[in-house]
């Protein structure tokens, strides 16, 4: 607790909260996870309205029933959007200047997120120079895998 | 007041899932959806009841929860605490604006840490936080003034423990099952004295869902439509030392749901009571405000043994909160089991008499600073 | 249909950093407001209705048991109603549903926020999940700006041509919040402030964004019945909206915004609107980036699809445009997150009641109020007449 | 990991910096004077600590400020023997519900200066209706912990 205002001003408390969580991955993005150890990217596929969804659902949010099919899917994709983080914020994981994008991955019907990574991400106006909407990506996979998303270590372009 | 009712209902049992929230949450509000033969996207609205007191370790519950409650383009909304979802999907069928409404309340209590971490964020940070209090502490004060001026002993608070837990044997659907005797619960830990372990709530995980419909369209869903006939909610004062911890506000949100749902005399027409005791002795307090004793006389109640499953007036024959205590979720638990005995489905848990009319009830806050409940009929 | 619905009373506090008060001090100051600008007393409130943001905002779960004295739920029926940014449309609705059901006569909904007392961008890095979308959080703008870009792309809008239509909004709301005198940002700016300011996630700079604001809303609904005996001019509630979609934001095209879409559908239906540029005298669009009003615009039909900009450019927008959009300055210049969807209703409330002094437009009627929140996965609409 | 199946440990820090507002800081500033502070309502006169700046029962602001007694009597206690995660202190430790002289509510704090170890005794030692005074803290903070706790009286 510290005084930030002299006495008779309304003051404030400072403290800092920590609660720790553990959380179920589910049988479904487990499932997922292994398969990045594998270097394979795993989707599911809705019955009903025939759509590819990476990451998996284990149903689908529109349909709502069960996506019993799963499906290996293209490594490369193409650039649905994405954006350039400038500015850390505080809870982020990746430092900027980083590129989160939004990529379509071969063979399915929407965007997944990740980072496009591989050159000199520092200027801004050489990053769009190279990033086009529609541009090819590939995976590039982290030669240590740990079962989570980085096992995907970053999307190259694809020239 | 146009009239409403339960078409159907789901509930996940109390054992910890290893699934994650978002598929957790589709089996049940898919459950109840199937067993009504209705499609997602000819819901009315969905509202969804999860927590933000810090129930999952993600901020606005409602983002991940949105999918799994099956509300993709639906007209829909979320509320803090499962009595207030169905509260307030009551209002949405009367206002005339919607035929149906699915709530769906979420809850992964093998997530987070425990109870007291979770409920001492209540608190205000400057007075009540520093000093320890949470629910459980709260509680125990409470109780200790219960038991000084109503003359109620430790045995009678046990007493109710013994009760609940043997009720919960014949329930699937609850997460503490065993056999205790009063000595166990009055030789188990002390938490916080004068509430022993046993006495306290555990910390569970559920997700219960259920299907209301104006009256119309639940003659359509179901076979056995239970009817919601009344709610009521108040709040009392947030400091603990504002307030008369015997007196509270349920007495006035019990009056409204009562005067809403015509009921004169609680304790000749409720046929059965489910109500939400985190703590032992306060299914015996709760009774008294509810009317379904006289004030002072909770303790004579469980004595009487009224309130036994097989007893004139059965209290939590699912084995309560004592049993199953998903935070969010355990109000529209409470109401799944009131429904369930007004249908007759509860199994070996069904009471003895016939259960016309039903009574649902949930606490949250300090020391019940805040009830709801509900009236429902078969 | 349930009973008619209408606003009898709003109050907002001073937005902006109030450290000067306690959580429960600033929402009292809101409702005090409120019930000053109807004439009741407590007395008069038959329940209320609280929601914020996240509890991880200020660290206080379940604010509606801390400010249970503060916003005069004592002894009352109470409900508490939240949706991430958008939860100012939702308590907002849910007073509404309230006492269209006929449950209650006059029912107060408060929504507040006390940003300054955490950390927005690390509280908003908590709605991700640890999975899949928390490691690449690039805070609340990456997403809106992943969401931009894949509109200008979609509809071919010239970078340069958005950039100044954005440039545009952000001086008309800064402008215009110089005549609200509950607006936390007052500044005076140009153009070439706004296109040459810092940047955050490309394209969007640091006059694009909104702050993080301390600030609490409070508005009282009232049956007919009762808004006919106490209010000599009440904002009566012509239509109500909310959508969502997809918890993951690549699986809906968030360029032509479904929920967005949708949710104005369902209040316009409701409220008879067929043409809303024409209909409607005023809009409070909710609009922390200025590049996401540009959608909602088309969203809402107030312009063809892929055409905000040139309608923006037009000055279609500004005060003394075809339809104003925020003469409050918006969450643009103001975003206390909880409190913002119900501050835009307040303001199209005080606008179609002739209150809205200096930012009043002349003669407005009917007016949109709006929300959004989530992964950009939520929209709420409320539209406000002055006849019933 | 502490699961047979596979989880995300996923530990949320967040930083707070909470506005006291001028009625809680006059209180805390009160604490490191040695002195409890309570106001009291113009229009039904009951007298409420800590400090607040508005009654909670009719909603009037509060400016009438009053040094309160540090005595009271105890209503009701706990001592609580079980540890959580984030708890204010190790158990066992024992809280009050302390009715200070002259006010019209409770005041909540630490009941100490005894033997904490045995329940028994405790309870043979505080009762409903014990007179306790406070006992202050040297090093001071201008918080709640300025009071150490307070002491049963005999």
């Amino acid at each position: 607790m510290a005084d930030e205002k002299p006495k008779e001003k309304p003051r404030e408390m400072r403290a800092e909260v920590t609660v720790p969580y553990e959380m179920a991955v589910g049988s479904n993005w487990h499932r997922f996870f292994e398969g990045l150890k594998e270097e394979k990217i795993l989707g599911t596929k809705c019955r009903k309205c025939n759509r590819i969804f990476v990451p998996p659902r284990s149903f689908c949010p529109r349909c709502f029933d069960d996506n019993e099919e799963w499906v290996e899917v293209g490594q490369e994709g193409r650039i649905e959007t994405w954006c350039y983080s400038n500015l850390m914020f505080p809870g982020q994981t990746l430092k900027p200047p980083f590129v989160p994008v939004q990529v379509v991955l071969d063979g399915t019907d929407m965007g997944f997120q990740h980072r496009i990574a591989g050159f000199d991400l520092s200027d801004f106006e050489k990053v769009r120079a190279l990033v086009k909407f529609g541009g090819r990506v590939r995976a590039v996979w982290n030669k240590e895998k740990k079962g989570t998303i980085f096992d995907i270590d970053y999307f190259e372009l694809v020239t | 007041m146009r009239k409403m009712a339960i078409a159907q209902f789901a509930q996940s049992a109390g054992v910890e899932s290893k699934e994650n929230l978002m598929d957790f949450t589709y089996r049940i509000s898919k459950e109840v959806l199937d067993k009504a033969g209705l499609k997602r996207s000819e819901v009315g609205c969905v509202v969804i009841a999860s927590s933000d007191i810090f129930h999952s370790g993600l901020s606005c519950a409602n983002a991940i929860d949105w999918d799994g409650a099956g509300a993709f383009m639906v007209e829909g909304t979320r509320a803090e605490d499962s009595m207030f979802a169905f509260i307030y999907a009551c209002m949405r069928i009367m206002s005339g604006h919607f035929d149906t409404v699915l709530v769906t309340s979420i809850v992964k209590g093998s997530e987070n840490p425990e109870n007291d971490t979770l409920t001492g964020f209540f608190a205000d940070p400057f007075y009540m936080r520093p000093l320890g209090i949470n629910e459980t502490t709260a509680a125990a004060m409470q109780m200790r003034e219960y038991m000084q001026r109503c003359n109620i002993t430790e045995e009678q608070c046990a007493k109710v423990v013994v009760k609940n837990l043997g009720n919960a044997l014949f329930n699937p659907y609850a997460h503490v099952r065993k056999r205790v005797t009063v000595d166990d619960v009055l030789n188990s830990d002390v938490v916080s004295d004068p509430l022993k372990a046993l006495e306290c709530a555990p910390k569970s995980e559920g997700v219960a869902s259920i299907l209301l419909a104006a009256e119309d369209k639940a003659k359509k869903l179901t076979d056995k439509p239970v009817w919601v006939k009344g709610f009521g909610t108040s709040m009392d004062h947030f400091n603990l030392g504002d307030r008369d911890l015997l007196n509270g506000q349920l007495k006035i949100a019990a009056g409204r749901a009562y005067k809403m749902a015509g009921i004169r005399n609680p304790k000749k027409e409720i046929d059965v009571a489910e109500i939400c005791e985190p703590y032992a002795f306060q299914e015996l307090l709760w009774c008294e405000k509810l009317g379904l004793c006289g004030d002072g006389e909770g303790g004579k109640l469980i004595d009487s043994g009224v309130t036994q499953m097989h007893g004139a007036s059965p209290v939590n024959p699912s084995g309560g909160v004592l049993a199953m205590n998903p935070y969010v979720s355990r109000g529209l638990y409470r109401l799944i089991e009131s429904a369930m005995q007004i249908s007759g489905s509860a199994g070996g848990h069904q009471v003895d008499k016939k259960v016309k009319t039903a009574l649902a009830h949930g606490t949250h806050g300090f020391a019940g600073q805040c009830h709801s409940l509900v009236i429902l009929e078969g | 249909m349930g009973k008619a619905v209408a606003i009898i009373g709003t109050g907002q506090t001073k937005h902006g950093r109030r450290n000067d008060v306690s959580y429960p001090e600033l929402v009292r100051e809101a409702v005090k407001a409120a019930l000053e600008d109807a004439g009741l007393t407590p007395k008069d409130i038959e329940g209320v209705v609280s929601g914020t943001m996240p509890s991880m905002m200020e660290g206080i779960s379940d604010t509606h048991l801390y400010f249970a004295d503060a916003i005069c739920e004592v002894g009352k029926p109470v409900l508490k109603v939240e949706t991430c940014g958008s939860t100012g449309q939702s308590i907002a609705h849910c007073g509404f549903y309230w006492v269209a059901s006929g449950a209650a006569d006059i029912v107060l909904v408060v929504g507040s926020e006390k940003m300054f007392e955490g950390d927005g961008q690390a509280t908003m890095s908590t709605v991700a999940d640890p999975w899949f979308l928390k490691p690449f959080s690039a805070g609340a703008p990456g997403v809106f700006t992943m969401q931009a870009m894949e509109w200008m792309h979609r509809f071919n809008i010239p970078e340069d041509k958005a950039r100044e239509a954005a440039a545009l909004i952000s001086l008309t709301n800064h402008d215009n919040a110089l005549n609200n005198p509950f607006a936390h940002i007052k500044i005076t700016m140009t153009i070439e402030d706004a296109k040459n300011a810092f940047i955050i996630t490309y394209p969007v700079r640091l006059l694009d964004v909104c702050p993080t604001s301390d600030g609490a809303c409070a508005v009282i609904f009232a049956s007919e019945e009762k808004a006919k005996k106490i209010c000599k001019k009440p904002a009566w509630i012509k239509g109500v909206g909310f959508r969502g979609e997809e918890y993951f934001l690549g699986e809906s095209n968030k360029s032509i915004w479904p929920s967005a879409t949708e949710a104005a559908k369902h209040a316009y239906e409701q409220a008879g609107i067929k043409n809303p540029l024409k209909e409607l005298d005023v809009a409070e669009v909710y609009n922390p980036f200025t590049y996401q009003e540009m959608i909602f615009y088309e969203c809402f039909g107030f312009c063809p699809r892929g055409e905000g900009p040139d309608y923006v450019l037009k000055g279609t927008f500004t005060m003394k445009g075809e339809l104003p959009c925020d003469p409050s300055g918006g969450v643009l210049c103001t975003n206390p997150i909880g409190a913002s969807g119900l501050i835009r209703l307040a303001e199209a409330a005080l606008q179609v009641t002739g209150k809205a002094g200096a930012r009043q437009i002349d003669g407005a009627k009917l007016a949109l109020s709006h929300a959004m929140g989530g992964i950009d996965q939520f929209n709420g609409v409320t539209i406000v007449g002055a006849d019933l | 990991m502490t699961k047979e199946y596979e989880t995300i440990i996923n530990t949320i820090t967040l930083p707070y910096r909470w506005a006291l507002g001028p009625a809680w800081t006059r209180f805390f500033d009160g604490l490191k004077e040695e002195k409890i502070y309570g106001t009291r309502c113009r229009k039904c006169k009951k007298i409420f600590v800590p400090a607040r700046s508005f009654c909670p029962d009719c909603f009037e602001d509060l400016d009438e400020w009053s040094d309160v007694s540090q005595e009271g009597t105890l209503r009701s206690w706990t001592l609580v023997k079980k540890s959580h995660y984030g708890q204010v202190r190790r158990p066992p430790y024992a809280l009050g519900l302390i009715h200070l002289d002259g006010t019209d509510c409770d005041f909540i704090h630490f009941i100490g200066g005894i033997d904490l170890s045995d329940l028994k005794k405790v309870r043979e030692k505080i009762k409903a209706g014990t007179r306790v005074k406070a006992v202050w803290n040297k090093e001071k903070n201008a918080n709640i912990h300025d009071i150490s706790y307070f002491k049963p009286l005999k």
